[in-house]
């Protein structure tokens, strides 16, 4: 199996070739390919799961290159199978740079995730960084997006020396078998979190995914926002669940749960006031990549307090929500593609009335946007429900500092996941709702040829995913038995998820079911009561005039703007949290001039980047005088260097 | 076998009753309103009236409205009924009841308010955008308060099923009522907001700039309109009916138990549903509306009590 | 015999460290020239000597080379690059009392190095290294005082010229080194008379000071 | 040793063929390689003074290919048939070959004054008041420099008089000889040789002597020489440390490399010459270097090796880059240089990449070699990790910023009538980006295995 996996590493490796040749076709196709087959693989290899490790001929100078294909790792494997599949469905003509970059990312990705050394990891881990910035098209976003994936890549080495300070080599299994202890391993925390957070988008390192994000074409930014971060999650997981050992104190998982509650509610606040769609996105991702941190520190937590139960759920909670929003943020993002090549607007305020010009992109996005929304039977509800059902449980550990910790990061996530529906809500509504905005999205027409299995086949993902957790989880069962032993049941079953204490139960299928039944059964009804079929007016829309016929869509202003539907929100939460600024001019009665709102938020953090720039260019700006000095004074440095030296000589040699 | 009949039996009598006790728990809550303000008030089945008359007619359609506009009714009122269906009424244990998550419940409403926040924004009208804007802002502040109950509940009881936690808080032996006061004032503060009630919106009027949920079914009409009618009266229920099985679980009857305690629990469900129906009467009368920017201090209060709940309990659990 | 060779050569050597402290505090050129030659002669002599009491012939070589160029081929370079040039003025340095004072800090460090050092091997050998160490030090700092383009090159030349002295004074050391040395010099010697005429011809003054300004890349 | 002989062949023979100069340059380079390579093949012969072992066969390596690649890159533009530098071109790479190859701590002394010599008659001929200010200062500092190594040289032969100043004897005798005149060696050695491989606040002469001159000898001044005289340090380090009882050296190389990468790493960002820019980025990789090997240890002795030989090949391939955009641009102010992916794709990718290759990025050697320093340095020595890693990250931040200005963005406008990169440049351009690669990945067993050994030695 491992050796499946070098072919197809290789195959994607080879495809830079193509790739050089221009022969998109080629290229699209070969991604596809290796993408499903990467994903059967993942498969095959959680169904039997596979524990040896491969040496390959190659790697660094001082030790061969290890791959391994354990459990955990295949479960992101299968979602980097799955969301790649989809994504490379839509490669299209672009600079060559782009081309070559984009198998190189990919296969940047799958070493990471595969790699049973060190060094492979980081090598994967710098090469996806590294490729996905040739993609980027917006030069500052670049180059905040590479300086904080150098940040995560150092701090990663920092963290991985001070994993192997017991170990000599840097194998996984060297490292599994010394972990560290005391300081050392608390020096190791902090090191993972800041590189893998720096890569992860946990706040307060977020900074950059907003602007990155957005900046690439849809396909990269849909892999980025999808598999890249999770690499970063897997990162974290491998460095501090699996190499570090299960002996680790309980609060362990404190600063990472607090640390995802607050990016959870951050991104999702900031997902209500953007009015670009990727960036809406992106920050949508901010917030699921900190749920997917909340259910991760509820693991160690509850591992650390032997808990076998509970962690079982949060961490198949985060597992399980890794692969959903993996899967809608996919669709969501080659939908925004296809609407920007359709539209030409990423601007909520570019676009809306979509539904009727593109109804099957418009029906999957919706079935996207509901999961990302968190709205039963889809999946998000399912994973978020774990999630929550991991929360409600801490207080059992009965430690005062877990259950206040719980407290907080319950009301945060509970405001994180309601604004997240907002944010979706306004997302697609303002997108494919309402009138159009612009002639040009008047004229669009409906996803075509390769782009319908990229989008409908994410969103048949995301219902199956939704009724039917159970299967996932069953797939998850060994990563579980792999982490807390084979004996702890995992949440799944057949008709949904249970949370292991007294009957707490979420039966998804029947409740669909029932859903289902109860819609149909009041459609018929309506059909039978009298009346018939309906008919169509103007809308009344409280007395407002139609409008004249130049402008078969009425006014603009007249309907809901991005920056508008955002006003109450931003007013509520965004002025005290984000800095917001809300102006309205109203003009004197009587003028004709349409009264105008100014409203404006700004991110904390990046106050703090700007004292760290400040710091630097002083510092800088003050060790430049050195450069400075004449010759003599240069001669001068140097005698006293070794003046000095010899001093330091001489008093060491006292005998 | 037997108590599985009644289970059964338990449930759709139930269902039954739900459905048509909703508008009538409206037209109650209109008359006392009234007759509060010395009118004399419609007569309680004014609001099944309406509602059937709307059925029969045809709906208008806005240009350009979509498919969301037609089906949102059906899907809303549907999440709404089976809420409705799951919270335990006159009797726990029906066949159901396994079903009855608190989580899935609050899923359930969230499904109907997104979709009637779509079928606000479908028209692209400035007032259903509004609506809907609105709308999903105060949830985001009632949503948290909601969560923090939850916790306290699921603490008191051990789950989050609200079948097993009405039967624990009827059975007694459960200490620290305290923080189930707080929590149950913390639970009425979402209900009102969540039910578009004062302080939050005023049901009763039609003034654009002050309502939310009316600004979103401004252009429904026939019998989608019936529809949202029909749900906002059932999500009214499903919050009594939560409140009163939650924090007056007396005489709920187990299913299984028959007929004889049905009766029973059914006429003290009544008196509880009409009692928090009369007080919600007296309390919209007695306060004026909030702005709505006010609305975020109002919950949050909400979430302050809610809180201190919590935190009560866990001083306990820690000395316990 | 190996008191009176340890005398001799300690004359020796203190003779040149004489010589380097008066390099040092000297500020005319002609008369830094001087001293540079007695540096060289003294230096010669001490090979010679150092020849005599090992019995290694091929020191009597490196005495040739030093006599030949250190005494009299580079001083009279310089004689005549200065005549060239036609500047003696007084050079700018560091003061002489001062820099009289750090020269003797400088031999004491020396000292303080030298003697813990080499307690084990020859008294001899110890002795002269911690001359040609103080010597070193001196020409540095006197290159770093000065800012007279040839000041500089006579700083490098006493540096050279305590290599030297460490050298012969080193037992077994193969000739290689006298070889390179004195290549050095040369170059040295070389590069300084061509710099000095380069810089007539761009700044017209030998003070290296004033080649700061001419930097690229200027804040 | 036909290594240190065909180049030093050549230049005598250059000045008397003016007319096919350049052409006979990369000639004799080829052959230089071909000699090397020859040489890489057996066992580790010794001739006399010269001798090949572990530690320098890599670096032979390595010089032979980059000395190879700048001679293709200077027959490109005006240099070509300026003979004069051709034949210091070629002195200079056998000086450099002599140095590395000599086993003769005094030979190799010589040879290290005689490329100095070389490269200061290369970096002053432009002639003009800047270049001139360059090398004077190049020339004062490093002939002092080389002086006190000298005097180290001759410290050491009193430490240890039976060995003749033969390395592999000076090894074996110095675990008997004087710690004291040990200690003192060393630390000679250190400033000798450390100025000439820019170690702060030895560094001063570095900057503006890769500045003015032409272009290539700056890719040989970074790839080279600064090598040759770490490997200097190296020998020494390795003579000192047989003796237990030494003072450590490490210690002294660890804070000069300490003070190195931070210094370098925060004047980066106020460079406003692309070429100083990247002087200033040797200065920081070989203050790395000097942690690794003052750390020490196999793996941190390896890390230093691994990131010599990466930051010969990756910045000569910066410098052969950035000195066909000047030409192009005609101007060497990161201002005046942009866009270069808009107007010359394969140059403006090969720069950029090799810039970043600069920064620690995958895939080049230098992210092996950083990686290794960083996690041995964890392993060792926690507490280094917050300077190595402050280093490492506002290095690399001014260097992604520095390579997003030259290749990303819109063109700017190049200078009339300057030469298109053609062949002479991408060719050595992206054959060193690929030999760095390969030497992250795929490098040879044998190589790689001489690489170990000699970190094996016992420092």
């Amino acid at each position: 199996m491992l050796t499946m996996l070098c072919l197809l590493l290789a195959g994607l490796a080879m495809l830079t070739l193509p790739a050089l040749l221009g022969w998109v076709g080629v290229l699209r196709l070969g991604c596809v390919g290796a993408m499903a087959a990467m994903a059967a693989l993942a498969v095959l290899a959680l169904l039997w799961p596979v524990t040896e490790v491969l040496a390959l001929p190659f790697g660094p100078p001082w030790a061969a290159a290890l791959l391994a294909l354990d459990p955990l790792s295949a479960w992101f494997l299968l979602l980097l199978g799955l969301a790649g599949c989809f994504a490379s469905l839509l490669v299209g003509p672009a600079p060559r740079h782009e081309l070559v970059a984009y198998p190189l990312f990919l296969l940047g990705m799958a070493v990471c995730i595969t790699a049973a050394d060190g060094f492979t990891l980081l090598l994967g881990f710098e090469a996806m960084s590294l490729a996905s910035w040739a993609m980027l098209h917006e030069r500052r976003a670049a180059r905040l997006y590479l300086i904080f994936a150098v940040f995560g890549g150092a701090c990663l080495m920092g963290a991985l020396g001070l994993l192997s300070a017991g170990a000599g080599s840097l194998g996984f299994a060297a490292l599994r078998a010394a972990p560290p202890e005391g300081a050392l391993a608390l020096a190791v925390l902090a090191m993972v979190l800041l590189g893998a957070g720096a890569k992860a988008g946990l706040a307060p390192l977020h900074l950059w995914l907003p602007l990155a994000h957005p900046a690439a074409p849809a396909h990269v930014s849909a892999l980025m926002s999808a598999v890249m971060v999770k690499v970063a999650l897997y990162v974290l997981l491998r460095l501090v669940f699996d190499l570090c050992g299960g002996a680790q104190p309980s609060w362990w998982g404190v600063p990472l749960l607090l640390a995802g509650a607050g990016s959870a509610m951050l991104g999702a606040l900031r997902a209500n006031l953007e009015t670009d769609t990727k960036a809406i996105l992106a920050c949508s991702t901010i917030e699921n990549v900190g749920l997917i941190a909340v259910g991760l520190g509820l693991a160690l937590m509850f591992r650390g307090a032997d808990m076998a139960v509970p962690a079982a759920l949060a961490m198949s909670g985060a597992l399980l929500h890794v692969m959903n929003h993996g899967l809608f943020k996919c669709l969501l993002f080659l939908g925004v593609g296809v609407v920007l090549e359709q539209a030409a607007s990423r601007r909520v305020d570019g676009l809306g009335g979509l539904l009727g010009r593109m109804p099957v992109l418009g029906w999957a996005m919706l079935v996207g946007a509901l999961s990302a929304a968190a709205i039963p039977p889809l999946s998000g509800f399912a994973s978020e429900w774990l999630l929550l059902q991991a929360l409600l449980g801490v207080w059992r550990t009965g430690d005062a500092l877990f259950q206040f910790a719980a407290l907080v990061a319950l009301a945060l996530v509970a405001m994180a996941v309601a604004l997240g529906a907002a944010a979706m809500l306004r997302f697609w509504g303002l997108v494919f709702l309402g009138r159009p905005r612009s002639p040009r999205v008047a004229g669009a027409t409906d996803v075509q040829g390769a782009g319908r299995p990229a989008v409908l086949l994410p969103a048949a993902l995301c219902l199956l995913l939704g009724i039917f957790p159970g299967l996932a989880l069953g797939l998850m069962q060994p990563v579980l038995a792999q982490w807390l032993g084979p004996a702890v049941p995992g949440p799944g079953g057949v008709f949904g998820l249970s949370a292991g204490d007294a009957g707490a139960r979420y039966l998804v299928l029947p409740a669909a079911l029932l859903l289902g039944l109860l819609a149909l059964a009041l459609w018929r009804a309506g059909m039978f009561s009298a009346g018939g079929s309906a008919a169509r007016a103007p809308a009344w829309d409280c007395g407002y005039i139609a409008p004249p016929p130049h402008m078969p869509f009425g006014f603009p202003d007249t309907q809901p703007s991005g920056a508008g539907f955002a006003q109450p929100i931003a007013r509520m939460l965004g002025a005290p949290l984000l800095a917001g600024t809300d102006v309205v001019t109203v003009p004197p009665p009587g003028s004709p001039v349409p009264a105008r709102r100014r409203a404006g938020t700004t991110d904390p953090t990046w106050a703090a980047l700007a004292a760290l720039r400040q710091a630097r260019h002083g510092l800088s700006g003050f060790l430049d005088r050195l450069r400075t000095l004449s010759i003599r004074h240069s001669l001068g440095l140097m005698f006293a260097t070794l003046v000095l030296l010899l001093a330091v000589l001489a008093v060491l040699e006292r005998p | 076998m037997i108590a599985g009949i009644f289970s059964l039996l338990a449930q759709l009598l139930h269902a039954g009753l739900v459905l048509a006790l909703a508008p009538v728990l409206i037209g109650f809550v209109r008359f006392i309103k009234a007759r509060l303000m010395g009118r004399r008030g419609p007569p309680l089945l004014q609001p099944w009236r309406d509602i059937l008359k709307l059925l029969r007619k045809r709906p208008v359609l806005a240009e350009g409205a979509t498919a969301i506009t037609q089906a949102t009714p059906y899907i809303a009122c549907a999440a709404t009924f089976l809420a409705a269906c799951l919270v335990p009424g006159f009797a726990q244990g029906m066949v159901l009841a396994p079903m009855a998550d608190l989580l899935l419940l609050a899923g359930l409403l969230a499904l109907a308010r997104l979709a009637l926040a779509l079928a606000g924004m479908d028209a692209g009208t400035a007032f259903g955008g509004m609506g809907a804007a609105r709308e999903m802002s105060l949830s985001t502040f009632a949503e948290p308060v909601l969560l923090l109950c939850i916790l306290v509940l699921a603490m008191v009881a051990g789950t989050t099923n609200l079948d097993t936690m009405v039967a624990t808080l009827r059975d007694g032996g459960v200490g620290l009522r305290v923080s189930l006061a707080l929590a149950a004032v913390a639970l009425l503060a979402v209900a009102l907001v969540e039910n578009a009630r004062m302080p939050a919106d005023n049901p009763a009027t039609h003034l654009e700039l002050t309502m939310v949920h009316e600004a979103m079914i401004l252009e429904a009409s026939g019998r989608h309109l019936a529809l949202w009618e029909m749900q906002a009266a059932l999500k009214l229920l499903v919050w009594m009916a939560l409140l009163s099985a939650v924090f007056f679980p007396w005489g709920v009857a187990p299913a299984a138990a028959g007929p004889g305690a049905w009766a029973l629990g059914l006429g003290l469900w009544s008196g509880k549903l009409f009692g928090l129906a009369f007080a919600l009467a007296v309390f919209e009368s007695a306060i004026a509306k909030l702005r709505i920017f006010r609305v975020p201090e109002f919950l949050g209060v909400a979430l302050l009590l809610a809180a201190l709940a919590v935190a009560l309990l866990f001083v306990s659990t820690g000395l316990a | 015999m190996g008191t009176l060779a340890y005398d001799i050569a300690h004359v020796l050597g203190g003779a040149m460290l004489l010589c380097s402290f008066l390099l040092l505090s000297q500020r005319r050129l002609g008369a830094l020239i001087w001293l540079l030659a007695a540096q060289g002669v003294l230096l010669a002599m001490a090979a010679g000597w150092q020849g005599y009491t090992q019995g290694a012939t091929h020191l009597y070589v490196s005495a040739a080379i030093a006599l030949l160029a250190k005494g009299i081929g580079i001083p009279w370079a310089l004689h005549v690059a200065i005549r060239r040039i036609g500047d003696a003025e007084a050079d700018a340095g560091l003061r002489a009392m001062p820099a009289l004072l750090l020269g003797g800090a400088m031999v004491a460090l020396a000292i303080l190095v030298a003697l813990p050092v080499s307690t084990g091997s020859r008294v001899l050998t110890r002795e002269d290294l911690a001359i040609a160490l103080s010597i070193l030090l001196l020409g540095l700092l006197m290159m770093c005082t000065r800012r007279h383009a040839l000041a500089q090159a006579a700083g490098l030349l006493s540096m050279e010229n305590a290599l030297m002295l460490a050298a012969v004074g080193a037992a077994g050391m193969p000739l290689v080194v006298e070889i390179s040395a004195a290549g050095l010099v040369l170059v040295v010697a070389a590069l300084a008379g061509l710099f000095g005429m380069r810089m007539r011809e761009h700044v017209a003054t030998l003070d290296t000071g004033v080649l700061d300004t001419h930097r690229g890349d200027p804040r | 040793m036909w290594a240190v002989l065909i180049p030093a062949l050549g230049a005598a023979m250059l000045p008397l063929l003016p007319r096919y100069a350049a052409a006979l340059n990369i000639a004799i380079s080829a052959a230089t390689m071909a000699a090397v390579l020859a040489l890489a093949t057996q066992p580790f012969p010794t001739e006399g003074w010269l001798r090949a072992d572990a530690l320098n066969l890599p670096l032979v390596l390595v010089a032979g290919i980059v000395g190879l690649a700048t001679a293709v890159f200077s027959a490109h533009g005006r240099l070509a048939h300026s003979r004069q530098y051709h034949a210091a071109f070629q002195g200079f790479c056998a000086a450099n070959m002599l140095a590395l190859l000599s086993d003769n701590l005094g030979l190799m002394w010589v040879a290290i004054e005689a490329a100095t010599l070389a490269s200061v008659v290369m970096v002053a001929s432009p002639r003009t008041t800047a270049a001139l200010e360059a090398a004077w200062k190049f020339f004062i500092l490093c002939g002092v420099g080389i002086a006190l190594a000298l005097f180290g040289t001759i410290v050491l032969q009193m430490a240890v008089p039976a060995a003749g100043l033969s390395f592999a004897a000076l090894r074996a005798g110095a675990a008997s000889a004087d710690a004291g005149l040990l200690n003192l060696a060393f630390i000679l050695l250190l400033v000798g040789y450390g100025t000439k491989s820019g170690l702060v606040p030895l560094h001063n002469w570095l900057p503006d002597a890769h500045a003015e001159g032409p272009v290539p000898i700056t890719a040989v001044l970074s790839g080279l020489l600064l090598t040759t005289a770490m490997h200097g340090v190296l020998r020494a380090k390795a003579v000192v440390g047989a003796n237990p009882g030494t003072v450590p050296p490490g210690t002294f190389l660890l804070v000069l490399g300490v003070a190195t990468l931070l210094l370098a790493a925060f004047t980066l960002w106020r460079r406003r010459d692309a070429r100083r820019f990247f002087a200033w980025s040797s200065i920081k990789h070989m203050g790395l270097a000097a942690i690794a090997f003052g750390l020490g240890g196999p793996a941190g002795n390896l890390a230093g090796l691994i990131h010599l030989l990466g930051h010969a090949l990756v910045k000569s391939a910066v410098f052969i880059g950035l000195g066909a955009a000047i030409t192009l641009k005609g101007s060497q102010r990161i201002a005046d240089i942009g866009g270069l992916v808009a107007s010359h794709p394969a140059l403006g990718w090969g720069l950029g990449l090799a810039v970043l290759g600069a920064a620690g990025l995958p895939p080049f050697m230098l992210f092996a070699s950083e990686f290794l320093l960083v996690t041995s340095a964890g392993r060792q020595n926690p507490w280094l990790l917050a300077p190595l890693l402050l280093g490492l990250l506002v290095g690399a931040a001014a260097l992604v910023r520095v390579a997003q200005r030259l290749c990303l963005g819109p063109a700017t406008p190049d200078a009339p009538g300057a030469a298109p990169p053609g062949l002479l440049v991408l060719l050595p351009l992206w054959g060193l980006l690929l030999v760095a690669l390969l030497g992250t990945l795929a490098m040879p067993a044998t190589i790689a295995e001489m690489l170990r050994a000699a970190a094996e030695v016992p420092l």
